[in-house]
């Protein structure tokens, strides 16, 4: 059953995703006053790329050059599955270990020099990344469990957790928003070393790289609902995801992409204020 | 074939352009420059130009009159293009050298010498929605088929 | 005093003595020092782990020293290739490590007492101390060359051993009544096997500093 | 000499998505910081100046016009203003008041689209998006005077090449009028948004002496407050008829060169405003000859200083000409004083992008 | 019952070292391998850098008997990582950390970059002092409890001062950020697969760290 369940939600959450990134640059677009690309453009994008011709750099290493592409796409669905059948947090924050592999591989095994600082950039910003989604544990003292739907199930009985941990909810989203593209902290994939860790992965490879970053914000957005929100109906869901993508859209058009030390202070001071706050609540009360 | 249609019509619908400058007088730069800007919004067609990377790219827009320099990295430039792609010559210098096509050039016109293009739009400098008009005229045609044509050869 | 007190003042005790020696490591600019001062916190470690006082903590203690042992080891041989390629230092020929004065003047009565004193203790400990002794002679005193059959005599008598040492083993569980045979058999068999091996080791040093050309 | 630490070498160029035109900037990193900073040129060398050597002076204009596209017409102002003063030619008065409202609206659109790359250079998309929507009026501007938005070639001999109509220049004032409010309103988004004077306040600094050495010349060393690098206080129409204030500001940094361009705009609208409401009638072009002589003249770009050297014969050809284009300075600065020590490759992409750079004019 | 809301798939017990099979730590331990066989089987790639001083590329290749040495080492900090994955008891756990850290710091000794050997050092020397909290904090638990299981843990709750100078320990001995956070100087080192596993060491190491500290409070 669960495995049935998750097969029919791997479309589902891939076409969400793209769409949703189609979106995304569209109301970013809106925001600058065009018409914008229309909202299945990422999806037309990414056959694109199918279809082109895919070889790789001589310079490349070569098992690592492909590997990483499957396993991010494999690392998502993994995710997936946790979210879909409500399983422990802490396979996601694995899942996100293996999108962080996947960038500094991606970089670090073409020899391209861009995708190499990419590919640093990713480590970096992992030190402050890793903690954020670390703080996820926080809720794990209230509820006594990490199961996700243990969690839900809490939230049912006592309400949603956002308002009892917006610190966690604001890192979790601060995740998100550094994953989504054009957005401030999105550093690895800055202009100035041209398209980051992905430089020298097109073709099938890119394509294959567009679906895993698909499925991975309709993962993320869904952690962020179950774990925050709780249960709702499928209408409050889709309403959630629609004002998530928004806010995060508005965020990535209204900023100008952040220095990477900038960037990485940035998320560090979130995680690390979110951390404090409730060591000491947890201290004094 | 359904996938034959399929792949037509996505390549129809999505273009990667990189944009380069093989010693132009920047006139057409600039030009090309505000085909991006909201009264002309190339992106609207599916055409992504924010982050121009060769390795990604579908059509190549190419000004300027080839100096000594991009003699032999143009070459090297087209073939990091992967198949099918599109070379757009931009401006009268690309399409013949215009006015630097004269005794004591120090450049190498025209552009077709090189690589080969596919359109040539003339103008010092063509107007954006004459740029806009012939990326989206021509890659579809050259797009169109392409496998098939491929197989044929 | 309640056991219980005890540990607590030694924990604490471990860890305001940890801070010292964090402090002297703060302190320290150079890198060497910092080295010989991680060592110190090391080995507070090993009190802490010690301050559990139960027979696990004894089995706790030695991966905890050979894991430092080696960091230090490791550690000391990157800050020599550090220096080297800092400095851009080639490799040449070097000195022998061994240089040592009293090398050449030590009394050969030494190298006979470890052999006497491990032939008596039998065993791998005794095959040890005659080894040592073995090890010492060829290093300080040995001044012949080493021939082919020469090593593959030493390698032949190991190997002899050794099968005299499995022999032994094996009588053991065959006839348990000649244990005192066995025990002899796998007593000397290991005796000779240790301390010719470790012979070897010391004819193999020295050729190794004669071909260095750090004449000892 | 110390011994550099160097970890990665990365070229930005002649292809990257952070530059509009090719050349190569090599960088030295240690870690993201930039220890070391090199230029590679040739990527845009036509040979203009061997061109135009012999080349007669009516058809030299179209040529010096195209050694850049982005900042055409000063090129072909500066060009005939030093055959004028060969030639001792004075152009009439209408016309001298028209050289000012174009090269003043060039000037415009040539500001706003600097602002833009610098913005595109942080990526800050939006505000590059909607200053290249005003810098659409402002093309339309020069299109409703000279008939063409990027090549104009405005000035001949004596004056200009056609006369401006009184609807036209109404046509004007209200593109002026339309864009002003909206570029006030971007300069404060800049000067007050945090994030992007975060990006920007304090990165690739160029001190007052380090400006001085090179020489800095345009929003480059103004920014770093040398107003006297301001050539149109020299320049005798600006000077006689328009009582010229140049702007400078004292940071050096990143902040400061944008915001001077913000100004510059407000300050060239506010001079052709002065112009249309004072433009005096009569003829537009004054009969003159080319004479044979040589003589150097020098004016002031959106970039900055663009001096002309020009030879002529008796017959009106050129006999020897050299073109000392701003940005040639202005890299210098940038390479030599600014991008070593910036913090990460992205701050050296927006210190390259704030200097406005015009590779065609430097290689000509 | 365990208290991480999740089924225990296994134990298998070797001696004193009590492998511990959760679904989390079973995948862990599956990307660690999974991590070491690619890695093991991939050829480094060719870095790309350009010349100063004149209009060219030089690719700068690793040489073979580098090569095998940095693979030895990212072998072992694989084999160390997947150890640490799987371990069921704090003080394995300590020491398979310490393993893992002590290969970081091999696989780029071999490099002959001055700066790289030197950000190496000093991480070696912040792993030494790590050993203190680490090897502490496990003996405290030991002290305190009896017991160093993590399935005995699971049922006592620790101090939170042991807690913080586990995580402190931890986060020192891979080198993360308030400790080292120049260890992303490592990673300019050539050789991106060897380089990687540093990486695949570090957040794993992370991730279970996250998870013996929400079964320890």
């Amino acid at each position: 059953m669960e495995i049935i369940r998750t097969l029919l939600m791997i479309p589902v959450a891939f076409l969400v995703g793209i769409i949703f990134l189609g979106l995304h640059r569209k109301i970013i677009a809106r925001i600058q006053g065009r018409p914008g690309p229309p909202i299945q453009q990422e999806l037309y994008h990414l056959l694109k790329f199918f279809v082109k011709e895919m070889t790789a750099p001589e310079t490349a290493s070569k098992p690592i050059y492909f590997g990483v592409v499957a396993l991010l796409i494999g690392a998502w669905m993994l995710g997936l599955t946790v979210i879909v059948n409500g399983y422990n947090f802490l396979i996601l924050l694995a899942v996100f270990t293996m999108h962080k592999l996947v960038e500094h591989g991606a970089g670090l095994s073409s020899g391209s020099p861009y995708g190499k600082f990419g590919g640093v950039r990713s480590v970096y910003s992992t030190l402050a990344e890793h903690p954020l989604f670390a703080v996820l544990a926080i809720v794990y003292l209230k509820t006594n469990s990490l199961m996700i739907s243990d969690i839900v199930a809490y939230q049912s009985t006592h309400g949603p957790l956002l308002f009892q941990f917006p610190l966690c909810a604001l890192a979790t989203y601060t995740i998100m928003l550094s994953k989504v593209h054009h957005s401030p902290l999105a550093i690895v994939m800055a202009k100035d070393i041209v398209t980051g860790y992905k430089t020298e992965h097109f073709g099938v490879l890119r394509a294959g790289i567009l679906t895993g970053e698909s499925i991975e914000i309709f993962v993320l957005m869904s952690l962020f609902m179950l774990v925050y929100i709780g249960p709702a109906p499928l209408w409050g869901y889709a309403l959630g995801f629609i004002l998530l993508l928004v806010s995060l859209s508005f965020i990535s058009a209204l900023s100008p992409m952040l220095a990477p030390y900038h960037s990485v202070m940035f998320e560090g001071s979130i995680a690390s204020v979110a951390v404090l706050y409730y060591l000491l609540k947890g201290v004094i009360l | 074939m359904i996938t034959d249609k399929l792949k037509n019509f996505v390549r129809r619908k999505s273009f990667h352009v990189t944009y380069v400058d093989t010693g132009s007088c920047n006139g057409c730069s600039i030009e090309v420059l505000a085909t991006i800007c909201p009264r002309y919004d190339i992106e609207q067609y599916g055409i992504f130009v924010h982050h121009p990377n060769p390795r990604e790219a579908d059509v190549l827009l190419i000004t300027g009159c080839v100096t000594e320099q991009w003699k032999t990295k143009l070459k090297e430039l087209y073939d990091k293009v992967p198949e099918p792609k599109v070379v757009v010559a931009i401006g009268a210098c690309a399409c013949s050298g215009g006015i630097f096509d004269q005794e004591g050039k120090r450049t190498h016109p025209p552009l077709k010498n090189f690589i080969p293009v596919a359109a040539e739009i003339p103008g010092c400098p063509p107007r954006p929605s004459e740029i806009l008009d012939a990326i989206l005229g021509v890659a579809p045609i050259v797009f169109k088929d392409y496998d098939k044509k491929e197989a044929n050869k | 005093m309640d056991i219980g007190e005890l540990f607590q003042i030694a924990i604490l005790l471990g860890f305001a003595s940890a801070f010292i020696a964090f402090l002297g490591f703060v302190l320290e600019k150079d890198d060497v020092h910092k080295l010989v001062l991680t060592d110190l916190i090391a080995v507070l470690t090993l009190m802490i782990i010690a301050c559990v006082g139960t027979d696990l903590a004894e089995c706790l203690i030695l991966p905890a020293l050979v894991v430092g042992v080696a960091e230090v080891l490791a550690f000391s041989e990157l800050a020599v290739a550090k220096e080297k390629t800092r400095l851009g230092f080639e490799e040449k020929t070097q000195q022998s490590p061994l240089n040592i004065e009293v090398l050449k003047t030590s009394p050969n009565i030494i190298a006979i007492i470890l052999i006497l004193y491990g032939a008596v203790l039998t065993g791998f400990t005794g095959g040890a101390v005659a080894g040592l002794g073995m090890l010492y002679y060829l290093v300080c005193r040995w001044e012949g060359d080493i021939t082919k059959s020469f090593w593959e005599g030493v390698g032949a008598v190991s190997g002899v051993a050794w099968c005299l040492w499995i022999f032994g083993f094996l009588l053991f569980f065959i006839a348990p009544n000649l244990w005192l045979l066995a025990l002899f058999l796998a007593g000397g068999g290991i005796l000779v096997k240790v301390a010719s091996k470790m012979g070897l080791i010391g004819i193999e040093g020295k050729r190794s500093f004669r071909s260095s050309g750090g004449r000892t | 000499m110390t011994e550099k630490n160097v970890d990665v070498s990365i070229p930005i160029g002649p292809l990257h998505p952070a530059l509009k035109e090719p050349l190569r900037i090599k960088l030295h990193t240690e870690g993201e910081r930039v220890v070391d900073a090199e230029v590679e040129l040739g990527y845009m060398h036509r040979g203009i100046e061997r061109i135009l050597k012999g080349k007669p002076w009516n058809k030299a204009v179209y040529l010096a016009e195209r050694v850049c596209g982005i900042c055409s017409n000063i090129h072909c102002m500066t060009f005939i203003e030093t055959l004028e003063k060969i030639s001792d030619v004075e152009p009439t008065p209408r016309a001298k008041y028209l050289r000012v409202i174009v090269n003043e609206l060039d000037r415009i659109q040539s500001h706003l689209i600097a602002n833009v790359s610098y913005f595109l250079g942080i990526e800050h998309e939006t505000l590059a998006m909607y200053m290249l929507d005003v810098r659409e009026n402002s093309m339309d501007a020069l299109e409703i005077v000279s008939g063409n938005r990027v090549h104009m070639t405005w000035n001949v001999l004596g004056g200009v090449r056609w006369d401006v109509e009184d609807h036209q220049l109404k046509m004007i004032l209200e593109t002026l009028d339309k864009m002003e409010p909206r570029v006030r309103r971007y300069r404060g988004m800049f000067a007050h948004g945090p994030l992007l004077q975060l990006r920007s306040k304090g990165i690739g600094v160029l001190s007052y002496e380090d400006a001085t050495k090179v020489p800095a010349v345009g929003p480059v060393a103004r920014g770093s407050g040398h107003p006297e690098s301001d050539w149109r206080l020299r320049h005798p129409t600006y000077r006689d008829i328009f009582d010229f204030k140049a702007i400078s500001r004292k940071e050096g940094d990143n902040t400061a060169r944008v915001l001077i361009r913000f100004d510059e705009i407000f300050q060239s609208m506010d001079l052709i405003r002065d112009a249309i409401d004072n433009l005096p009638e009569g003829d537009i072009k004054n009969r003159g000859k080319v004479k044979a002589g040589e003589g150097f003249h020098s004016g002031e770009a959106p970039r900055g200083e663009l001096k002309y050297f020009v030879k002529t014969d008796s017959a009106g050809k050129i006999d020897d000409i050299t073109i000392r284009t701003p940005t040639r300075l202005n890299l210098e600065s940038c390479v030599g004083y600014m991008l070593a020590g910036s913090p990460s490759i992205a701050d050296a992409v927006a210190i390259y992008a704030s200097i406005d750079p015009c590779i065609a004019c430097t290689e000509g | 019952m365990i208290g991480l809301g999740e089924s225990l798939i296994g134990l298998i017990k070797l001696g004193d070292i009590v492998l511990y099979l959760t679904p989390t730590t079973l995948t862990l331990f599956l990307i660690a391998v999974g991590f070491t066989v690619v890695m093991a089987l991939s050829r480094p790639e060719t870095q790309v850098e350009l010349v100063f001083g004149m209009d060219g590329y030089k690719k700068s290749e690793i040489p073979m008997g580098e090569i095998k040495f940095r693979r030895y080492m990212a072998i072992v900090c694989g084999v160390a990582t997947a150890g640490t994955m799987i371990t069921g008891d704090i003080f394995d756990f300590a020491l398979f950390v310490t393993l893992a850290g002590i290969a970081d710091v091999g696989i780029v000794a071999a490099t002959k970059k001055p700066q790289v050997l030197d950000a190496a050092y000093q991480y070696g020397m912040t792993l030494m002092i790590a050993g203190l909290p680490l090897f502490g904090a496990a003996a405290l638990i030991l002290g305190t409890t009896g017991t160093l299981s993590l399935h005995e843990l699971d049922t006592i709750r620790v101090s939170g001062v042991v807690a913080v100078l586990f995580i402190l320990g931890v986060l020192g001995e891979i080198g993360v950020a308030p400790f080292y956070a120049a260890k992303a100087r490592l990673f300019r080192a050539l050789g991106a697969p060897y380089i990687i596993m540093i990486h695949v060491s570090t957040l794993l190491i992370i991730v279970r760290t996250v998870e013996i500290i929400v079964t320890l409070l």
